[in-house]
């Protein structure tokens, strides 16, 4: 299946795109997703770090299904500041 | 009213969104840019929103607060792109009968928004750029 | 800045007064005139102030917030004399470098004023009027 | 000695007036001071009632000495709200 991943801000910059596509087998989790996109980025976050992930602007756990033509975004902390 | 924007937040416009015959008390949180941080000089700052789901997450919040709090009225306004310092980036405005909630409920809101709204904020120095609240991702 | 004044008041005007780069946050309270008090419709009313103790006691809340909190900024405007329903009786803006003191100050700043400051009011009624805060004399 | 007393509020309505003067022997205290006002205007509150009083614009207590010329006001409780 396809699926169309957005980067922001810093992944945003890591992977210099603000978004790609991606060809997954049928049946992948979000956990399968991110394997792809460090796969291709390996910069884009140390190991260690797990990585949030909106699926059609919901946030989503590892274990989530994913389907066709489902939009997919990367979630870096959110701003914080006090 | 919730709003995302890249023009300038005029807090007036919001406080009127919230201002009704029932309410004694208006509380209005202004959230702006800082030209320190630590000891270093933030030139300028960039904030960068997705901006279909922060829609979503800041009107979840809004309904949150209406849920636990009840009758209160929420505007609430938050800003992108290049903002200059003294800026403001986020306005809550919170309409209610008596004081004592207003301030919980505005407190509650920004305190929301800063853990799950997808809004970054990029400080820009002379000698680098930062994103902040991504500093578990940035050793340097 | 501290103000007691006949006329409107202008939340923008006392927000610019605590503006500063080294605030982040700036939390204004409006207090406003409700048109129900209970079940019984206010028509307008009338506030009364002993200015200079009045003043003075503003300046005293606005030493003690400082000495308390440290680094933040107070501005204060209460009108008196004849206000309408929805028109703006206080005005509290706090600028400080994070929300939580911000929120802290502010709200501390208005429980206190209602307690020490020697400003009354008087919500008129089609049928009468009554002292807000004197029931204890007026057993009507 | 003689004393200006000024009436806000609630007691300025049930006095009639803004201030008036009282002439009390010397080393009167406060509380000498409101039993004169009380005699005066025996209806403007009840006994049970503890009237709150400022001295040249400062909350006073019922043992503290005054002066000729001292700046006397009664404070009825002040505005509430919530």
């Amino acid at each position: 299946m396809r699926l169309t991943v957005q980067y922001y801000a810093l992944y945003r910059e890591r992977t210099g795109v603000r978004y790609d596509v991606f060809d997954l087998k049928e049946d992948s989790l979000v956990s399968d997703m991110l394997t792809a996109v460090r796969t291709r980025y390996p910069h884009l976050a140390p190991a260690t770090v797990n990585i949030l992930v909106a699926v059609n602007e919901e946030y989503a756990d590892k274990h989530q299904p994913l389907s066709s033509g489902d939009s997919i975004a990367l979630i870096p902390p959110v701003s914080g500041g006090s | 009213m919730i709003l995302l924007t890249q023009e300038p937040l005029e807090a007036r416009y919001l406080t009127s969104k919230v201002t009704r015959d029932r309410n004694g008390a208006i509380i209005t949180f202004l959230g702006n840019t800082r030209r320190l941080n630590g000891n270093k000089e933030v030139l300028f700052l960039e904030y960068e929103a997705y901006e279909p789901m922060a829609l979503r997450e800041l009107e979840k919040i809004k309904r949150a607060a209406i849920d636990k709090w009840g009758d209160v009225d929420i505007a609430i306004a938050h800003r992108f792109g290049r903002l200059e310092i003294e800026d403001t980036s986020l306005v809550v405005a919170v309409g209610s009968k008596h004081r004592r909630e207003g301030f919980e409920v505005c407190s509650f809101i920004v305190d929301r928004i800063k853990e799950t709204v997808p809004i970054w904020k990029k400080e820009v120095f002379a000698d680098g750029s930062i994103w902040v609240g991504c500093q578990s991702h940035n050793p340097h």
